[in-house]
This record gives C-alpha cells, structure tokens and sequence, in this order.
C-alpha cells in the first residue's frame, strides 16, 4: 500500500467484531438488539424509536397530564436555518425545550486538518456564514502566532476595517430576523438594503459576495482599492439613515416593546455559568469584550468602551446590538482615519510549515467569543483544529429561558440570542 | 357495400409526429411544445389550456421557505428590495411545504438532513420543481470530502436547475429561476416523470454520502 | 491610502518575526500557579498570551475549582473545552481555555485522558455551559464524561456508530482508500447507486473507517 | 294565480340570482385585495412588486389564484376527511354571504334585510367554526394550535365587535343596514356620533379577520401557516380567497355604519336620483372601503404581531370595557334628547 500521507497508517483493530472502545452507555448493544427502524427527522416526537439515553433525555420526552410535544424544525420558518428544536408545552406554555443540532454538521474541523494553512481559510468561511470575516480573523491569527509572523501595519488595519464592516451588517440583519420572527416584515428588507450595499464593497475588495476568503496568513489578499473607497464613502454618508429609519420602525413600536421586554431575562451569573459571550452576555451587564480583554489586531490602538445593558432580556440584546452596530460604524472612521501607509501582506512562502506548537486566538465575532486553538505537527497541514463558535453555546441557554413563556415568545427569544446554525453545527 | 382493406398485421400503426408539420402548431407558437402535437381541432381546446396552465405556473411560482444554510441568505436576499423576485411572482415564500411550488435547496446538504429534505420534497403537491442552489448542492462543493455531506442533492432527489456558485449572487439565482420558468413553459421538467415514479421515501438516516 | 502593494512583494522585514518570550504581565500568574497548584499543574509553558499547565485526570475537577473561585486567580469564563487526539497508540487530551479579568492572559488546562479508556470527570458541576463542549467531545472523539447527564451524540444521529474526529477516522479519498490502494470510489457501486447505501454502517466499521 | 305565491317565487328567483352573482363577485374582489397587497407592501418596502404579468402586473394575483386551483390537493393519511374537505367551503362561504347585506348604492342590496346586522354577524362569525375544524381535522399540531388560537381570538373579538355597533343600532334604531345608512344622511356620519366605537369597532374587525397586527392564527414564524398548514391546492385556494373578501367585507360594513356607506362626503352631493345615483354611490362606496383596505394593508406592513395573552387581555380588558362604556352613554344621549 503506498501511502501519501505523513500520518500513521491506522492499526486495524485486533478483532473486527469488538468495538474499538468500550461503551459506556451501550449504543453498540442498542443498534445490534433493535432492528432499524425507519429513521426521519422529525417524525420521531413522541416518542424516539430508541430508548431515552440519558436523565436528561428522559425529561423531556416524558409527557405529563395535558402536555405535548411540538417539533420545530429542521425545516421551520423561524429556527434560522435547520435546527430543530423540541419544545414540550402545556396549552400554548412552554414547559421544556430541547435543541436537537447536527443538521447542518459539515465535518469542518476534520477537513480543516486535511487542508494546507491556506486552504483552512477558505474552509472555516461557511462557518458562521454572516460573519466569514471574522472566521477568517481567527484563524489567521492563530496561524501566525504558530508561524511567528505578524502582518504588516495596513494589513492589520484593514482586517479590522472589514471586520467591523462586517459586524455592522451582522447586527443590522439580527434586527431584521428579530422583527421578522415578532411578525413585522418590513424591517428584515431595510436591513438587507444595508447588507447589500456591505457585501458590494466587501466584494470590491475581496472579490466575493458572501464567503470572502480575503485573510491570508500574514496579511490580508488585497489593498483597499477605489471602488472599495468609494463605495464605503457613500455608504458611510447614509448608513446611520438606514439604521435610524428601521429603529423608527421598531424600537419606537410599542407592540415591539411589549413583545421584547422582560423576555427570556437572562442574570449575569447564569451568562457566565453557561458560557454566553458577546453581545448577549454585555446586555445582561458583564463587561467582556475580546476587544478590550485580550487587545488583538489594533483595537488597543482605537477609542471605544465596552457598551452593556444591565437588564438581560430580549429588549436589552436588541438594544445591545444597536448600540454596538454603532459604535463599530464609530470605530470605522477611526480606523479609515488612522490608516497607514504600506504593504498588506508578509512574505510567506506557498505552503507554510510552521514548527510544532500550539496556539489559541479568541477573537469578538458578532456573536461572542470566537476562537481558534490550532496545533501544529511540523507539517503542511494543521494536526488539530479546533473552532469555538459563540453561537453553539449560546444555545444552550434555551432550556434555560424557555419554560414559562408562550410558543409565540420561544421565537422572539431565540431571534434575540442571534444563532446561525453554520456555526453551531460546524 | 365498399371494401376496405384492412391493415396488415405486422405493420405498425404509426401515429404521425406533429411537431414540425401542423400549420396550427406554428400559429400558437407551440413547435417546440413536447406534448403540443395535437392532429383535429378538438384537440386544440384541451392542448390550448394545457398550454396557458403552464404559463399560469411559470408566472406563480412560490418557493418553500427553506435554508439549508449559507445560500438561503443570498436567498433571502434574492426577495429583498435589491434584488426583487417578486417581479416574476415568485415572493411569498411559503412556510408550508403544502402550498409551495418551488424547492430551492440553498446550502449543504448533511446526511442527517437527507431525510427530511426528501420528506419535504415528498409533502409539496404536484407539480412541483427543484433548484439546486449552490455548490454544495449541486456535488458537494468544498464539503464533498466530508464524513456527513451528500455529494449533490440529486443523489436523494430530482433536480430541475443547477445554480453553481458559493453562493451564487441573487443574480445567478434570479437567472436559474428564469430558466426554470422557460423549462415549466415547455414542460422539459422533472415532475412529470417524476409523479410516475412517486418518491422514494426510505430514510437516508446516515446512510448517504 | 491609495497605496498598492501586491501580496508578496514586500520587503523582507514584513514577515518579523513575533517576540517568543512570554509577556512580563504573565508573570504573577506563573508565580500563582506554582504557589497555589504546585500539586496537580505540571509542564508550566507560557506563550506571547498564554500561560499553559497540565492537570492530571483526577484533579481536574478540583483545580478548576480553584482557578475559578479563587480570588487572586478568578478565572470565571470557560472560553472553550476541546479534545485532542495524539494518534493510536498515544492518548486524548482535553484542553480547558479560561479567561481571567485580574490575568492579561489566556489559561490553558490540558489534561490527559487514556485513549483505551477515554473516561475523565465532567466539569458541567463547575460552569453548566461545558454541556454543548462535552457533548461535542463525546460525539467526535467518543470520550466520556462522568457524572454528565446529557451525553447524547450532539451532531452526528443517534445511530451513528464512529467518532468522525479521531485520527484512525478517514476521510474517503485518504491513503488507504486511493486509487493507489486499490480502492476505485467511483467504480464502486454504493457510491452512485443509492439502493445499495444500506449496508453503508457495515463499512463504516471497516479499518479504512467510513466509506 | 295567486299574487302572493308569484311574489315569493320572484323573491327567491331574486334571492338565488343575487346570491350567484355576488358569489361570483367574490373572486375578483378577493384578486383586486391580494394585487393591491401585493404591490402596496411591494412599495413600502422599497420594492418594485410584481410587474411581469399584464400591465404593470396587474394580474399577478389572478395568476396565483389561478395557480393554487390548480395544483394537486393532498389530504393527510391520518385527516378527518370530510371534515377536512367543507371546513375551507365553511370559512369561504362565510366570507362571501355575509357580502349578501352589505348596500353598495341606494337600491343595490342583495338582501335588505330588517336584521341586516343580526344576519351579518350570525353569519360572519360561522368562519370560526371553519377555522377550528380545518384546524382539528388536519391532523397536525400547528394546525391544531392554530384553529384554537382562531377559536379564542374570534370568539373573544366577537363581543367587542358586536357592542360597537349596538350605539350605531341604539342611535339609528334600526336593524338594517340600508336604514342606517339613511340615517346618516339626515344626521352626518355616525362616526361623527360614535368616536369611541369607530376605532374599537375598526380594532376588533382587524381582529376578526386575523389581520396584522393580530394575525395570530396563521403567524407563519411561529405555527407554519395556522389551520392552513395542511391544506394544498384548491382548498387552501378557498381559504386564501376567504381571507382577501373577508378583509373587503369587513371594510365595506365599516363604511357603512359608521362612514355613510355609499354617500358622498361633504363638498359633494350627498346622492343622486336615478341610475346616476347608483353609479354614484357605488362609486364612492368602493372609494371609501378601498381606502380601508389600504389601512390595513399599510398597518400589515408596518407593525409586528402581538402575543396571544396581550390579544386576549386587551379584549377583554380595554375593548370591552370601552365599549359597554361607549354604548351607555349612547343609550343615555339618545335618551335624554330623543334623538
């Protein structure tokens, strides 16, 4: 057999018939006992045709008087792309909810470690597909901390430049699905008049729409150019309009308001406890900001402070990602301002073959801490890849918020929390 | 009384093909209609109909409201003020898969979403057609490697147009929607042959790539 | 600011090297970390922003505790837990992040798990937000967390039978499955014909991993 | 023969022929509501709207009508079927009888009728009874969850609704709608008259026929479409139409109680003679209703969608009260001037 990998060549397992590990929880035993059984994904509530795995699976699959269980998803109009969740309610009161994930599981992460440096850039794109900017920022960084580089001055300067851009697009379609899925249909279109005039420019300079593949390691693909100039101008003339005209719209709505306020409250402490960052945990009133925490790319070199709300509710998360859409636009014209002279990217050869170490870089994607660990071999390709995506965990506070409010709420509640499930499934 | 001599037995009976030599066809514009031979004017009427029905679908055609992931933004956006598909009467995107016409499959496909994709498509009512949206889609893309990705969503499903692109922009979109309303005009689409058939229905659960 | 550069084509300081020693600011909290975990941290190694130590399994549960409820070290956030697989034949690791607001770095907690018998103690006791870390672990890696209560396979469907993220996993156009080898993916028939996909769990089990 | 016989045998050839064309009416109505929200929302959201079908797209909403008739209707394995079959024609056959009272112009009634406002609202509220077992029979639990979320809500509205008209009914003292209309002509508006049940009436309608912002029944970002989830082709076309005429009926009875029906406003001749005058009244009839269509149109484009208990409390909290309120002093007006 040849071989045209570094790696270790698998050793068969001794017997073929014993499971390579033992199993604790005898999944093994449960699909060799059972016949398989017709398996979709939504017609198994109630109940699953296997029998409940763990306490907390029998929870919520075991139905009280007057309780049923209602499955939202994977194809759902509001679970923001194909999630599926759960939710055990009584009348139209939620008693429980379970997130079921995996639907859009891409196998990210393994094909990242099968990839040249390079290319894991390109891979980690459709992650958290409304911010690709900052999948990339990640990484990049991460790989340069393992190869002992940083990027040149004009090249750190516009990697924030687009990653704010980005932000600034982010949050202004958070408002949108946040109105859409309270039932105003307007405020979705403004906000996409906004993206688009974002992702033309972002286009202008990086070539793409959407997934923009424009970080490199050591720099960034391209220089600013005219277009790109031109067309930030012009949006930054009337951008704060845009954002003003869907804020008349629904901050000041007053079935906006009785809709958002006092839902799904989330405390300070329960944020930290279940690992919520970005700006879902600053709207509860904890003052952590990758930006400001742990300083990376050139944002100890700009003025801004950490924006929190202390009240924890959807309203709050709401006015936490105004806020900070912004105090981005803000630090855009520091950064346009500050801009200096120079080349974009180091001199790095084709195939980067860092030596062995490892290296964690965090930085504040849209929604939360966003961070990479990546471990290198030696060779051309990183030996672990490891991603953390806010939004994933951000899920978790479902359960959490959930019980007690109305199935019309779970919407709204889960809008404000702001997933996407390219991230959360990776 | 007159004799009339029957056919012979071996020699087939041929039904004219009237595509190309019926003057009406030319007049109702229907040369290229697959099913537009029609040989009397009775025909005509019920050909005629057929003819306008499909127009009526081609100018009617509601999406099912769903993203699989990265492209339904760029899907999104496709219906937004920008780029409007309302023009061509395709905006309300319906929730229900019952009332929908269209399945854009917008991003990739899993294997654990392979089953209820086919379940959808088995819920929307005839006729009915698919576009595949974006690379993923179409052969997997940059996923086409992975442990949990279905190498092209026509290995579970039938698939009227392919929009390359990752993602396409609502353009490309807008497009392939065009060209899949002059495929419904000419009837070139999957559903006839498909309905014969009927879908498969037995679950991909882990078992596609 | 209409200055073009073309990627590499810049003069050669632009790739300077990064400065290797650890910060100063790590310091104190190197000086804590000997202090106050001088019996379970071992391997003390600091990065340009990060301070990492290793834990042994059966102390994990109770360093963290430290690190977390310690004033002096108050580590409250748990950036993130991911595993490690060093090959067969080596052993997992789980990797602890945590951030700190009296520290200017990261805190790494390795920790190293037996690959035979991957088992070590959850951590869902100390921050309830390691559930969706350690369900992630256990569906990728196949390592299991005592005392967790939720460990149900997070991505893959509950049927699925491998851990996708394992070394000796391979993805279909690897060696041992290239045309070099033998193995010609497209002339295979499961891999174009749909009807034959059924018996896809039986190669799954095959040492080449899933087909 | 007997007079009398002929007479009644001419009322109902009178009464089937009027049914059959305002049965008939129903489907264009229903097309000209869904093309004005069609491009009315298209506008406000910065758009173009539908402009490839006929001029400027006008017959867009034809085309989509035309379309669902003609797709295949599916019907759930497990689904009660008959049941699931009539609830669309209950819901539709709602809609459009209750067009039978309306008076489109002095003479161009279908039914004038001495309880014109009793029959409208005896018939206008069997749509409920559509909604729940379109929602029961469908076999699904968005479905399920949606015909009693339309059970609650109408039956709620109901009382509101009925209560605002009790004072237009209490100051004109008469049951029909032609009457009332009459009345108004003698006495201005009756909105004039009634500035608490105008707006309580225009909430509660708004209600009753699930439009926004208190569309909870098909809130299609939280129960997929409502009662409608399971329903293809032509019956779902039924409920469809039902929801585009009832939004036109329901702004036509607002304009005749409480905006003179088919009278002119001000600076206008109030009425002409003579077939003129139908022509006339007709004309400013459907001027006025449209212009409530449009009301709602924009408010569907503007607001979001409040919850069920915010909907039920201001029902029964709000609505209610005001209206008994607004009916007393009614009653004590009427009663103290001799009106």
């Amino acid at each position: 057999m040849t071989t045209t990998k570094s790696r270790p060549a698998p050793e068969p397992p001794a017997d073929p018939e014993e499971p390579r590990i033992p199993d604790p929880i005898a999944l093994d035993a449960l699909a060799t006992a059972a016949p398989r059984q017709e398996y979709f994904g939504f017609d198994i509530v109630p109940p699953p045709d296997r029998p409940p795995q763990t306490e907390r699976e029998v929870e919520v699959y075991t139905l009280g008087d007057g309780e049923m269980l209602v499955n939202m998803g994977p194809q759902h109009p509001s679970t923001h792309g194909v999630m599926r969740l759960v939710v055990k309610v009584r009348g139209e009161v939620v008693i429980d909810i379970d997130p079921v994930l995996g639907y859009l599981h891409r196998g990210i992460e393994k094909l990242c470690e099968e990839a040249t440096y390079t290319t894991v850039l390109t891979y980690v794109d459709p992650m958290d597909y409304m911010s690709a900017m900052h999948n990339e920022h990640a990484p990049a960084i991460a790989f340069e901390k393992l190869y002992g580089i940083t990027a040149p001055r004009r090249a750190e300067y516009i990697r924030a430049l687009v990653v704010e851009l980005n932000r600034v697009f982010s949050h202004g379609l958070m408002m949108g699905f946040l109105a859409l899925d309270i039932g105003g249909l307007t405020p979705i279109l403004y906000g996409f008049i906004n993206r688009d005039e974002v992702v033309e420019m972002l286009a202008a300079i990086s070539g793409q729409r959407m997934l923009f593949n424009f970080f490199r390691v050591g720099g960034v693909n391209f220089d600013t150019n005219d277009e790109f100039m031109n067309r930030l101008g012009r949006w930054r003339a009337n951008v704060l309009d845009n954002v003003e005209m869907n804020e008349k719209i629904l901050t000041e709505n007053e079935i906006f308001r009785a809709r958002t306020r006092g839902m799904g409250t989330l405390t300070a402490k329960q944020a930290i406890d279940l690992g919520v960052s970005g700006p879902n945990l600053r709207a509860s009133g904890v003052p952590f900001d990758v930006r400001k925490a742990h300083p990376y790319c050139i944002y100890n070199e700009l003025e801004f402070d950490v924006i929190t709300h202390p009240e924890g509710d959807t309203y709050a998360r709401y006015m936490q990602r105004i806020a900070e859409l912004k105090q981005s636009i803000h630090l855009i014209d520091q950064i346009v301002d500050k801009m200096p002279h120079g080349p974009v990217q180091a001199q790095v050869p084709g195939i980067i073959r860092p030596r062995p170490g490892r290296a964690y870089a965090a930085i504040e994607s849209p929604r939360g801490l966003y961070s990479v660990y990546a471990i290198s071999d030696g060779g051309p390709n990183p030996y672990r890849f490891r991603m953390r995506d806010p939004s994933f965990i951000s899920l978790q506070v479902m359960p959490k918020l959930m019980p007690g409010h109305l199935i019309a709420d779970t919407m709204a509640i889960m809008a404000s929390l702001d997933p996407i499930m390219g991230g959360v499934d990776k | 009384m007159a004799i009339t001599t029957p056919p012979k037995a071996d020699e087939p009976i041929v039904i004219p093909d009237a595509a190309g030599d019926d003057p009406l066809l030319g007049e109702f514009g229907m040369e290229n209609h697959p099913q537009g031979g029609f040989h009397g004017l009775l025909e005509v009427i019920p050909t005629r109909a057929d003819y306008i029905l499909d127009l009526i679908r081609a100018n009617s055609l509601w999406p099912l409201l769903s993203g699989l992931s990265c492209c339904a933004i760029e899907m999104m956006s496709t219906a937004t003020s920008v780029n409007d598909i309302d023009r061509f009467g395709m905006f309300p995107f319906r929730a229900s898969p019952r009332q929908a016409d269209v399945l854009i499959v917008a991003g990739t496909l899993t294997t654990k979403m392979a089953g209820p994709l086919v379940r959808l498509w088995a819920q929307m009512p005839e006729p009915k057609w698919c576009v595949a949206m974006g690379t993923c889609t179409t052969s997997g893309g940059r996923f086409k490697r992975s442990y949990s990705v279905v190498q092209g969503v026509d290995r579970v499903m039938p698939v009227d147009v392919y929009v390359p692109g990752c993602p396409p922009r609502p353009e490309g979109l807008i497009y392939g929607l065009m060209k899949l309303q002059e495929l419904v005009k000419q009837r070139r689409g999957q559903w006839g042959t498909y309905a014969d058939r009927g879908p498969d229905l037995r679950s991909w659960e882990g078992d596609v790539r | 600011m209409g200055h073009v550069c073309r990627p590499g084509s810049g003069p050669a300081i632009l790739g300077r090297r990064r400065a290797l020693s650890a910060p100063a600011a790590a310091g104190p909290l190197v000086r804590l970390l000997s202090d106050r975990l001088a019996d379970a941290a071992s391997e003390l190694w600091t990065d340009e922003d990060t301070v990492e130590i290793q834990v042994p399994r059966d102390k994990i549960v109770d360093s963290l505790r430290t690190l977390r409820d310690d004033a002096d070290f108050g580590f409250f956030f748990l950036a993130d837990a991911a595993a490690v697989d060093y090959g067969v034949g080596n052993w997992f690791e789980v990797v602890y992040h945590l951030y700190s607001d009296r520290h200017p770095t990261w805190l790494r907690v390795r920790v190293k798990v037996d690959r035979e018998n991957p088992v070590t103690p959850t951590i869902t006791s100390l921050w309830e937000g390691a559930m969706f870390h350690e369900r992630e672990m256990y569906d990728m890696m196949g390592i299991v967390f005592e005392g967790n209560r939720d460990l149900r396979r997070i991505y893959m469907s509950p049927d699925y039978r491998s851990f996708p993220q394992r070394k000796d996993f391979l993805l279909p156009d690897d060696a041992a499955d290239s045309a070099a080898a033998g193995n010609k993916p497209l002339e295979r028939p499961e891999t174009w014909d749909l009807s034959k996909l059924q018996d896809a769990a039986a190669h799954r089990d095959e040492p080449e991993g899933q087909v | 023969m007997d007079p009398a016989f002929v007479e009644s045998v001419l009322g109902v050839g009178r009464f089937l022929a009027a049914t059959t064309l305002l049965l008939l009416l129903t489907v264009p109505t229903a097309f000209i509501v869904g093309q004005l929200e069609l491009k009315i929302i298209a506008l406000m959201q910065l758009r173009y709207g539908p402009n490839r079908v006929g001029p400027r797209g006008m017959f867009q909403s034809a085309i989509h009508g035309f379309k669902i008739l003609a797709k295949e209707d599916q019907t759930p394995d497990r689904a009660d079927v008959p049941v699931f079959t009539l609830a669309p024609w209950m819901v539709f056959m709602a809609a459009a009888m209750s067009m039978l009272v309306i008076p489109f112009a002095p003479g161009l009634v279908a039914f004038d009728s001495d309880i014109g406002v009793i029959y409208f609202f005896a018939i206008i509220g069997l749509s409920v009874v559509g909604m729940l077992v379109a929602g029961w029979a469908s076999y699904n639990k968005y479905a399920l969850l949606g015909g009693l979320r339309s059970a609650a809500q109408m039956v709620s509205y109901e009382i509101p609704l009925t209560l605002s008209i009790v004072g237009v009914v209490v100051l004109t003292g008469t049951l029909s709608f032609t009457h009332i209309v009459e009345w108004q002509l003698e006495h201005g508006w009756a909105v004039i008259w009634q500035l608490v049940g105008f707006p309580i009436f225009f909430i509660a309608a708004a209600a009753e026929i699930n439009r926004t912002p208190f569309d909870m029944v098909e809130a299609d970002s939280e129960i997929v479409a409502g009662p409608f989830t399971e329903y293809s082709g032509m019956r779902f076309g039924f409920f469809y139409f039902a929801e585009y005429v009832a939004l036109f009926i329901m702004c036509g009875i607002l304009v005749t109680l409480f905006f003179g029906g088919w009278l002119a406003p001000w600076p206008f001749p109030a009425q002409l003679d003579g077939f003129a005058g139908t022509v006339y009244g007709l004309i400013w009839f459907f001027l006025k209703t449209y212009l409530f269509v449009f009301i709602a149109i924009w408010v569907r484009a503007t607001l979001p969608r409040v919850r069920v208990d915010q909907l039920m409390g201001m029902a029964w909290k709000a609505l209610l009260p005001l209206a008994l309120i607004n009916l007393f002093v009614t009653a004590a007006v009427v009663l103290i001037f001799k009106l």
